[in-house]
């Protein structure tokens, strides 16, 4: 069964790809209909509650083993891709040319992905990391605004350069555990049991590489440069894939390889992990306000909203833990339903850049009216699923320290000061006269794709308690680590 | 033994100063001599150190055969030129620099502190040699001889060639200009 | 509590409708497509009716006391127990009682009064939604649900306010009033977590159990960021300058939002957190202190507005600035005394000059109104009642009553006489701008074209009723050293919230003929003002110091706005434009480039220099090995 | 016999060949100047064999020998063809073959 | 008492004597058609790759000159498998059309004959002539047709330099049997340290003789050779250097490592050294080049450096030297099929852009997309990405390196190969942009007839399975190695 999801999408693609060379409507449709049936697979999984795995020695010299483990985390996770897989397709329909390029890119995209959550061996987990970005990057490269390339580029090369330096801390993190145990095992299953004792300069430069490697993807505050360019200049339905679902995998990495791995030396840089987030989530929300483009505009929030998340993380406590899932779910919806209200207008021939737009509202009262949902979304209304994340981050990190906390906190604030101005910006206000008038609004495809995540949006914000209960298992496994004794003297409330 | 140190290290000055003469002679035909007279004074030597069968081996393979193919090549060549050295031309001293830096790293090693017992030349005459050769290193012998062919079979692929293009080359140096 | 079980089973399950009608109501009108207009402001009236009529039956149970109603379990991890639950008390009864009614008399004259307007659907959506959104403010048993109400008052505001979003001051209006509030919402969520963090529980009631037991700093750290919170919901000072802006909305926004409700949330805040707050007297009498400044200040700067509704949401400001003060002496009670009256008729002239701005094209400047008192008798007549409130003319209005209490009280706490100055003096200045608004727009002669506006009942019952209120809802709270009349609502609220012992003997007395000779003398003075004004064409409005507010907002413009865009500005440039883009991505890449041509050149095309690379190899490795061996 | 001191002279012909090779750049120098090398070789290596009192020397060299040999005849035809075609004696002169770098504008 | 096992033999004799055969049917009169050559040659390499097949497993040696141990064997094999795709791609090649000959087809077998040599080699002699063997046959590949731009010129450039590090690797011989007094390379390390030996002579001969297979190998600052012999041959010969010539160099050196792993530590400087500048040299020298041949070349400098990465850690009483020695061989191995790919790949296409020149590639990936995906998976395999051979070649390497304390060469390593992206995406990108021009119906390779593209089809689809295979189950790979 997890091979069967893993590759499904991998296979659909290929056969798509042979059987559709030049038939591009009919790759659209035959890949909508793999992806939708590959998330309703993982969706149902995910109420099934129970955990998948499967073991099987891979390079046996090299303590490789093949382990795959689903479980409530990485399945919502997944089901978030898959769902905004279905998202990036609806309000790229028309948009996107080459369906029968496109769409077997997006799925082998998409089966990266769910193995990436499914892989429970640090060497399967880069493989797995690596195999979604390469469709990634394609999708950015040939798809999306004319220099799209370059900053395409850009991307591709930070991330493997931080991921190949994230390997060497893999590798050391094998020997390590090898000198310190002595079983040489990338085995996550095995490493676990085990963790690296110490806080050693070779533990140091572990948890640096590892950093690196998820902190680009994320991505983290001094890292982030590759991503404002990427999201403003790909095409917003692979950003969608891009922002959404695969930066989660960032995080994603870091809670499962950090922590648990090498407890100590993780509690040492928590504090410092908290600032970077905290300044982190400020500087994203600082530099959104000064943009002048709406894509611009959710390429930072959606910074400054990760960086959140790693401001959990590094807090390592229930709330914030629970509450960084949430986070990453909310974030991919929202920032997938801002970048499909950017689709939505780049279809409309409007680019999102402010001189080029204002006013659209009273030709397009839905999609206002759906753009503003995303906003607050953002924004983090209770009742909606980012405020069930930010809240429960933000307690738990100022349980943790204060400072911090309170700093991160402030992003309150600056996410509804850039928020309601790119909402003004682009919707209120005098028409523009550059606006054409023949705008049409929502058709009931786009409102198909944006009602998919405004209720998502919704449930989760509601009822966040299903969500809980869904990551409550792998998160409370992973809070195992008794981390308060680490915290001990280092993390004293400041 | 006077006598033979005499000669060795004589021929074996001769052999440097008639190699190093390459670097200086105008003339492809002159360094041919130059080098003929080389390989002469290390045959030479090389039956003062016992090996009266490469000495011959060096007679009749490097002088016999390879300068002679010198000499032809010479002949046919078409470009009769000269080709003073040029002095002035300063890419060619980083080379010269580097290769004197590298005789005193070796002479540095070779002579700071290395020891090596002296040995008294003894004749190895050409039956041990082809007992050995046609006995443990058969195989190689065969392979060598492979290797000849191939060398044999890309000359005459070569050689095809120059021909072929002899016989059209004026149509296509027309083109050409 | 039992008691209220079992009289009352069907009300303690109702609870949730409260709130959640007029959500629903929201989200009905939102997902219902095609309607005829008219069918949402029915909706929408429906579904405050349901709201308003559930706090009726609340009333009419006679079981105030705490019921409790758990709809499901919001988040729960570990301690953070987190229910959508609702808890109705005397107090939450009074509070919910003023938003639900006097939103359900604004919906009802909204039907008529929005009737050409354009976006009548969504408006309606924003107004169901908002008072949903009190209501849940106002019924929460935890903090964050209670912060969930205030963040959707919040949205509504931003987007009720910039409802005529075609002009872009409009649009900035609503973006600033939504900012500014957030300043506070921050403090507000931050003291949650802080609270949380301190009590491991977002529970009201468990909170207050446990307060006592907490260190003073914790809980003065948890005020602060409550009052700074409430501060800025309340607009005020110097958190106030979204309001007046915030008058850019259909007036039955601002009769709603910046009068009733949402505007006093904060108020209510503080009163519901008042466990807290008299735990730490020293914070408290800061919101006593900033109340009264903001009072005076209000009143100062609404004598010189010219428009109308400026002067009404200076005039806000000014009025919450005493249930602040009342606050911040103890006095919860009368601050929610004040607060009702205060809703009562601040609703009704904001309707009101709805009304009048629509009979004078849309023209808010009063000095060119006048003469309105002929042709339309009943908005004069409620209007003048509204005015009046205002100016807390004593004994007639209810104002009188509640306003004069505070001034009272306010003295009684440290440096009282200063406080109760501010106040006063505030009282006075009340009675001269209002009074001014109403004699220039009503009295004199019309001086520009007066419109022909046709009232419906759907406005006059509103308006009547409302008008009823702001002069005899006074009479249910006499003041204590009255022997005589009704003390009704303190006493009834004292065992949920306190108030505060009003000085007694000389000084109380004092007190009283002061602050009633302040409201007689402000009005006094009005009227030749005003003479004066229309004579001269020139008075109070164009004194630029008073006009602008004393420049408080340009102020925070160049002191604040600027800085802080400067700063993300200079931080963007300086860490994404020089330090990573410049330096790290460009220099890596110009780097990279060149030294792949150095290499290139380095090797060059000729065998020569090949061989000369491999002799230098050679000479590298013999060297190393003669250093080496 | 001083191994070391041969050695030192078989090292001398093979730097001076390899000096050949650098400094003159006409074809047939820069072959003569490989013969050089080669020769350097051989000396050394029948001078070992005669240090080690042993056959191996001498074969290796004769080895060194029939390959220098034939590696010579097919360079000596390559400078023919080269001379025919090319129109070119001097390796300095050969650089048909050369990094040819993109402008930045064309790369990514 | 040398062994006299025979098994080792029997390749080597076969193709040599069937190059020999080869010619000889090549001037039968009656027999003109160049196909049946390569059909014969090809035949020939079969029967040695049958010959080495049904060898027994155990190592067997001849005369103390070559062995065949498990290693070598698989080693063969690919060098067999080389030999007949380098056929294969030949036959039919555009740029050598009409001069694939019997000539060619023995040169194969020839070069195939001293691969055998050079890998299996344990006397220094033998090593020697099979690297003579091969690099001779090579020399002439590279001028064949010399008509071709730069044919010539690339087997000058290559003939000049491998002459020189050849004398110098002989000198290294020379040395190291001056110094020890033997040249078998079991017997070096146990004469070490007896009367009238000498060791510094030995290492400084093991330093010239690391030079010579530097050279093959090209490890910078020995490389220069590499891109102009790749842009200057055709393709299918640029295929047989990198893939055959090369890794039978990178056995016979993995065999000096291990037979010599006690002199090992006195030259780590320097191939530490040859690893640094290739990976920093190969990859910045790739990074701007405009011509893929060139690229690919300097590329490949930069995979030799990370091969010799698990060299740099040999030492004589490390247990790990089995591990490091595996690692290299696995590099070595998927080296050999992704470029195998990627030269075919080039070839198929010669007909349209001869000159390799990477703008000619625009929109090939589109117009034939079965050929753009088999580069994609080469081109990402070499930069190592995974799953593909490429990655765990590196992950391998790294992980004994690593093991071994080479924190900062890793990290150079890497840093390289992140940059080395950089050019792989250009080629990428070309090859799926939007085709600039049409191509020519005549050099339209989906309008050919099926024999001219089986050969490279076969040799593609067959080694780009081996890219993801070697990959995917390098776990099996590794227990053959």
């Amino acid at each position: 069964m997890l091979n069967l999801v893993i590759y499904f999408p991998l296979l659909a693609a290929a056969a798509i790809w042979l059987g559709c060379r030049e038939r591009g409507t009919l790759a659209r449709s035959l890949t909508l209909a793999v992806i939708c049936l590959e998330t309703l697979i993982l969706f149902g999984l995910a109420m099934g509650g129970n955990t998948l795995s499967l073991d099987a020695e891979w390079i046996a010299d090299y303590g490789i083993h093949y382990h795959l483990q689903l479980d409530g985390l990485g399945l919502a996770l997944s089901v978030l891709s898959g769902g905004l897989a279905v998202v990036a397709m609806l309000v790229g329909w028309e948009r996107i040319d080459r369906w029968q390029a496109f769409g077997p890119l997006l799925l082998a995209t998409l089966s990266g992905m769910v193995g990436l959550f499914a892989a429970y061996d640090l060497i399967l987990f880069y493989v797995f990391w690596e195999l979604m970005l390469i469709p990634m990057y394609f999708m950015l490269a040939m798809w999306g605004d004319p220099d799209s390339r370059r900053s395409a580029t850009q991307f591709m090369l930070v991330t493997v350069t931080a991921s190949l330096l994230m390997l060497v801390a893999i590798i050391l993190l094998f020997i390590a555990h090898g000198v310190q145990t002595g079983i040489y095992t990338f085995d996550y299953g095995i490493l676990k049991q085990t963790p690296l004792i110490g806080n050693t300069l070779l533990s140091k430069l572990i948890l640096a590489g590892l950093l690196l490697g998820f902190g680009v993807k994320v991505p983290v505050f001094p890292l982030h440069f590759w991503a404002p360019l990427a999201y403003r200049k790909g095409d917003p339905s692979v950003i969608i894939m891009l922002s959404g679902a695969m930066a989660n995998a960032g995080v994603y990495g870091l809670l499962r390889f950090t922590m648990p791995l090498m407890p100590e030396v993780t509690a040492a840089f928590a504090p410092w992990g908290m600032a970077i987030g905290a300044i982190g989530t400020l500087y994203g929300a600082a530099q959104a306000i000064r943009q002048e483009d709406l894509r611009g505009v959710i390429a930072w929030s959606s910074i400054s909203h990760m960086n959140i998340a790693i401001l959990a993380l590094f807090a390592w406590q229930a709330q914030a833990l629970h509450g960084m899932a949430l986070q990453l779910l909310a974030h991919g919806l929202s920032v997938a339903g801002l970048f499909a209200i950017a689709a939505l207008l780049l279809d409309r021939k409007r680019d999102g850049v402010y001189a080029n737009v204002g006013g659209l509202y009273a030709q397009m009262p839905k999609l206002g009216m759906c753009f503003l949902f995303f906003v607050v979304a953002t924004v983090g209304m209770p009742g909606l699923a980012n405020f069930a994340g930010e809240a429960l981050i933000l307690a738990g990190a100022i349980s943790r320290s204060i400072l911090w906390g309170s700093v991160g906190a402030v992003t309150i604030l600056l996410s509804v000061i850039y928020g309601v101005k790119v909402y003004g910006k682009v919707m209120l206000g005098p028409v523009n006269p550059r606006v054409p008038t023949e705008l049409w609004d929502l058709n009931s495809r786009e409102k198909a794709a944006l009602t998919v995540l405004i209720i998502a949006i919704l449930v989760i914000g509601l009822m966040p308690q299903l969500m809980i209960e869904t990551v409550h298992l792998p998160t409370a496994e992973l809070l195992a680590v008794n981390i308060d004794s680490l915290f001990g003297g280092v993390h004293a409330i400041d | 033994m006077m006598l033979w140190h005499f000669v060795f290290w004589l021929s074996c000055a001769v052999a440097v100063v008639c190699s190093a003469s390459l670097l200086f002679v105008r003339k492809p035909m002159h360094g041919a001599v130059y080098l003929t007279t080389a390989m002469c004074a290390l045959a030479l030597a090389f039956y003062l150190l016992g090996a009266p069968f490469i000495a011959m081996m060096q007679l009749i393979l490097y002088v016999g055969a390879i300068m002679v193919l010198f000499v032809f090549v010479i002949m046919l060549s078409p470009l009769q030129e000269t080709f003073p050295l040029q002095l002035q031309d300063r890419s060619l001293w980083p080379g010269l620099i580097l290769l004197i830096l590298m005789l005193l790293e070796l002479g540095a090693l070779l002579f700071g502190g290395l020891q090596v017992d002296p040995t008294t030349p003894q004749i190895i005459d050409s039956k041990a040699v082809g007992e050995l050769l046609f006995g443990h290193y058969k195989l190689a012998v065969e392979a060598i001889s492979t290797l000849l062919l191939a060398a044999l079979v890309g000359v005459m692929y070569f050689a095809r060639h120059l021909q072929r293009h002899q016989e059209r080359k004026l149509p296509e140096q027309q083109e050409a200009k | 509590m039992t008691d209220a079980l079992v009289t009352l089973p069907m009300m303690h399950h109702l609870l949730w409708l409260i709130p959640c009608a007029p959500l629903l109501g929201a989200l009905l009108i939102i997902a219902l497509d095609g309607l005829p207009t008219r069918a949402y402001g029915v909706i929408a009236n429906l579904a405050v009716l349901v709201s308003a009529l559930c706090v009726a039956l609340l009333w009419l149970s006679g079981s105030w006391d705490m019921p409790v109603q758990t709809a499901y379990e919001w988040m729960h991890i570990d301690n953070w127990l987190l229910d959508v639950g609702f808890r109705v008390d005397r107090f939450t009864l009074v509070m919910a009682s003023v938003s639900a009614w006097v939103g359900l008399l604004i919906h009802l004259f909204s039907t008529q009064y929005m009737r050409h307007d354009f976006g009548e659907r969504r408006y309606f959506a924003y107004l169901n939604l908002f008072v949903g959104g009190m209501l849940l403010f106002i019924t929460a048993d935890n903090l964050i649900l209670l912060y969930a109400g205030w963040e959707i008052m919040g949205l509504c505001s931003y987007a009720l306010v910039s409802h005529y979003y075609t002009k872009d001051e409009n649009v900035y209006a609503g973006r600033k009033a939504f900012v500014t509030t957030r300043i506070g919402d921050t403090a507000l969520a931050i003291g949650i977590f802080l609270c949380f963090m301190q009590f491991q529980s977002l529970n009201l009631e468990s909170i207050f159990q446990a307060a006592p037991q907490a260190p003073t700093g914790m809980i003065a750290a948890i005020c602060i960021l409550f009052m700074l919170g409430a501060f800025a919901k309340s607009a005020q000072f110097p958190l106030h300058v979204w309001l007046p802006d915030a008058m850019a909305g259909p007036s039955t926004v601002s009769a709603l939002i910046h009068a009733a409700t949402m505007i006093t949330a904060g108020v209510y805040l503080i009163a519901r957190t008042h466990v807290l707050f008299d735990l730490v007297p020293d914070v408290r009498w800061w919101v006593a202190l900033v109340g009264a400044f903001t009072a005076l200040y209000a009143s100062v700067s609404a004598i010189g507005q010219n428009d109308i509704k400026r002067i009404l949401a200076y005039s806000t400001i000014s009025q919450i600035g005493y249930m602040f003060a009342a606050l911040g002496v103890g006095g919860y009670s009368l601050a929610l005394f004040h607060l009702a009256v205060h809703a009562c008729f601040k609703a009704l002239m904001f309707m009101s000059s709805g009304v009048i701005i629509e009979i004078y094209h849309h023209d808010h400047d009063i000095r060119n109104m006048g003469g309105l008192h002929k042709q339309q008798k009943f908005l004069s007549f409620a209007y003048l009642a509204g005015s009046l409130a205002l100016a807390a003319l004593p004994l007639v209005t209810a104002s009188f009553y509640s306003k004069d209490a505070i001034i009272a009280a306010t003295y009684t706490a440290d440096h009282g006489a200063f406080l109760a100055g501010l106040g006063l003096l505030g009282a006075l200045l009340t009675g001269v701008y209002s009074m001014r608004m109403y004699f220039m727009v009503f009295t004199g002669k019309a001086r520009s074209e007066i419109h022909d506006y046709k009232m419906t009942w759907a406005m006059k019952l509103p308006l009547g009723i409302l008008a009823l209120g702001s002069l005899c809802l006074g009479f249910i709270q006499l003041p204590d050293s009255w022997s005589f009349g009704p003390h009704l609502l303190l006493p009834w609220l004292e065992p949920v919230l306190t108030s505060v012992a009003l000085p007694e003997g000389h000084a109380g007395e004092m007190l009283e003929l002061l602050g009633a000779a302040a409201a007689v003398i402000g009005i006094l003075i009005a009227w030749p003002l005003t003479k004066a004004e229309v004579r001269s064409g020139r008075g109070v409005g164009n004194i630029g110091f008073l006009n602008k507010a004393l420049y408080i907002d340009d102020l925070a413009k160049v002191l604040v706005i600027r800085p802080f865009l400067a700063l993300c500005a200079v931080l963007g440039s300086v860490i994404d434009g020089l330090l990573l883009n410049g330096v790290l991505v460009a220099g890596v890449r110009r780097l990279m480039l060149n030294a792949a041509e150095v290499v290139s050149r380095g090797q060059g095309a000729l065998v020569s220099r090949y061989v000369l690379l491999m002799v230098l190899g050679l000479m590298l490795i013999i060297g190393y090995l003669t250093v080496q061996l | 016999m001083n191994l070391l001191a041969v050695l030192f002279v078989s090292f001398l012909l093979f730097a001076i060949g390899l000096a050949v090779i650098l400094v003159r750049r006409q074809l047939l120098f820069v072959l003569m100047g490989i013969e050089v090398m080669t020769n350097g070789a051989v000396l050394a290596a029948v001078a070992a064999g005669q240090y080690w009192h042993s056959a191996d020397g001498q074969v290796l060299s004769l080895f060194m020998m029939l390959v220098a040999g034939s590696e010579l005849a097919i360079t000596l035809l390559l400078a023919m063809l080269s001379y025919r075609y090319l129109k070119v004696s001097r390796i300095d002169q050969m650089n048909q073959l050369q990094d040819k770098l993109d402008k930045e504008g064309q790369l990514l | 008492m040398p062994s006299t096992d025979f098994y080792p033999v029997i390749a080597p004799a076969l193709t040599g004597i069937g190059g020999l055969l080869v010619l000889l049917i090549g001037v039968w009169p009656r027999l003109k058609d160049a196909a049946l050559v390569a059909f014969y040659a090809s035949i020939v390499l079969l029967l040695g790759a049958m010959a080495v097949l049904l060898a027994p497993h155990e190592a067997a040696g001849f005369e103390r000159f070559i062995s065949l141990d498990p290693v070598n064997r698989h080693g063969w094999l690919l060098f067999t498998a080389g030999g007949l795709a380098t056929l294969l791609l030949a036959w039919r090649d555009r740029q050598l059309l009409g001069e694939v000959d019997e000539q060619f087809c023995s040169l194969v077998l020839f070069a195939v004959t001293g691969t055998y040599l050079l890998s299996a080699a344990t006397n220094l002699l033998a090593a020697f002539i099979g690297m003579e063997l091969t690099a001779l046959s090579v020399m002439a590949m590279i001028a064949w047709q010399p008509q071709r731009k730069g044919a010539i010129e690339a087997a000058i450039k290559y003939a000049i330099t491998a002459t020189v590090s050849g004398s110098i690797m002989l000198f290294g011989i020379v040395l190291m049997y001056a110094g020890s007094g033997s040249l078998y390379l079991d017997a070096i390390p146990g004469n070490l340290g007896g009367e009238r030996t000498n060791e510094t002579l030995v290492i400084v001969g093991l330093a010239m003789v690391l030079v010579g297979i530097a050279f093959e190998l090209a490890v910078a600052p020995f490389h220069c050779w590499l891109a102009d012999v790749f842009q200057g041959s055709s393709s299918p010969v640029t295929a047989f250097i990198a893939s055959v010539g090369k890794i039978a160099m990178l056995l016979f050196l993995l065999n000096l490592a291990d037979q010599l792993s006690g002199l090992w530590p006195a030259i780590h400087g320097v191939i530490i050294g040859m690893v640094v500048l290739s990976v920093v040299w190969g990859n910045l020298a790739a990074l701007r080049q405009s011509n893929l041949k060139r690229m690919l070349a300097y590329s490949s400098v930069a995979h030799f450096g990370y091969v010799l990465l698990a060299l740099t850690a040999i030492s004589g009483d490390a247990d790990g030297n089995a591990d490091l020695l595996q690692a290299a061989a696995y590099y070595g191995l998927s080296y050999a099929v992704m470029n195998m790919v990627s030269f075919a790949v080039i070839g198929l296409l010669s007909g349209i852009n001869p000159s390799a020149d990477l703008e000619g590639y625009r929109g090939m990936g589109r117009r034939y997309p079965l050929l753009g995906v088999a580069l994609a998976i080469a081109v990402l395999s070499l930069a190592g990405i995974p799953p593909t051979a490429g990655f765990f070649g590196k992950l391998f390497v790294f992980t004994q390196a690593l093991n071994q304390g080479q924190l900062g060469l890793v990290i150079i390593a890497s840093l390289a190969a992140a940059s080395s992206l950089f050019y792989y995406l250009r080629i990428l990108v070309v090859f799926f942009s939007v085709p600039s021009n049409e191509v020519s119906e005549e050099a339209d390779i989906a309008l050919q007839g099926d024999a001219v593209v089986m050969g490279p089809t076969l040799v593609i689809s067959l080694s780009t399975a081996a890219v993801l295979l070697i990959g995917l189950c390098a776990g099996t790979v590794l227990t053959f190695i």
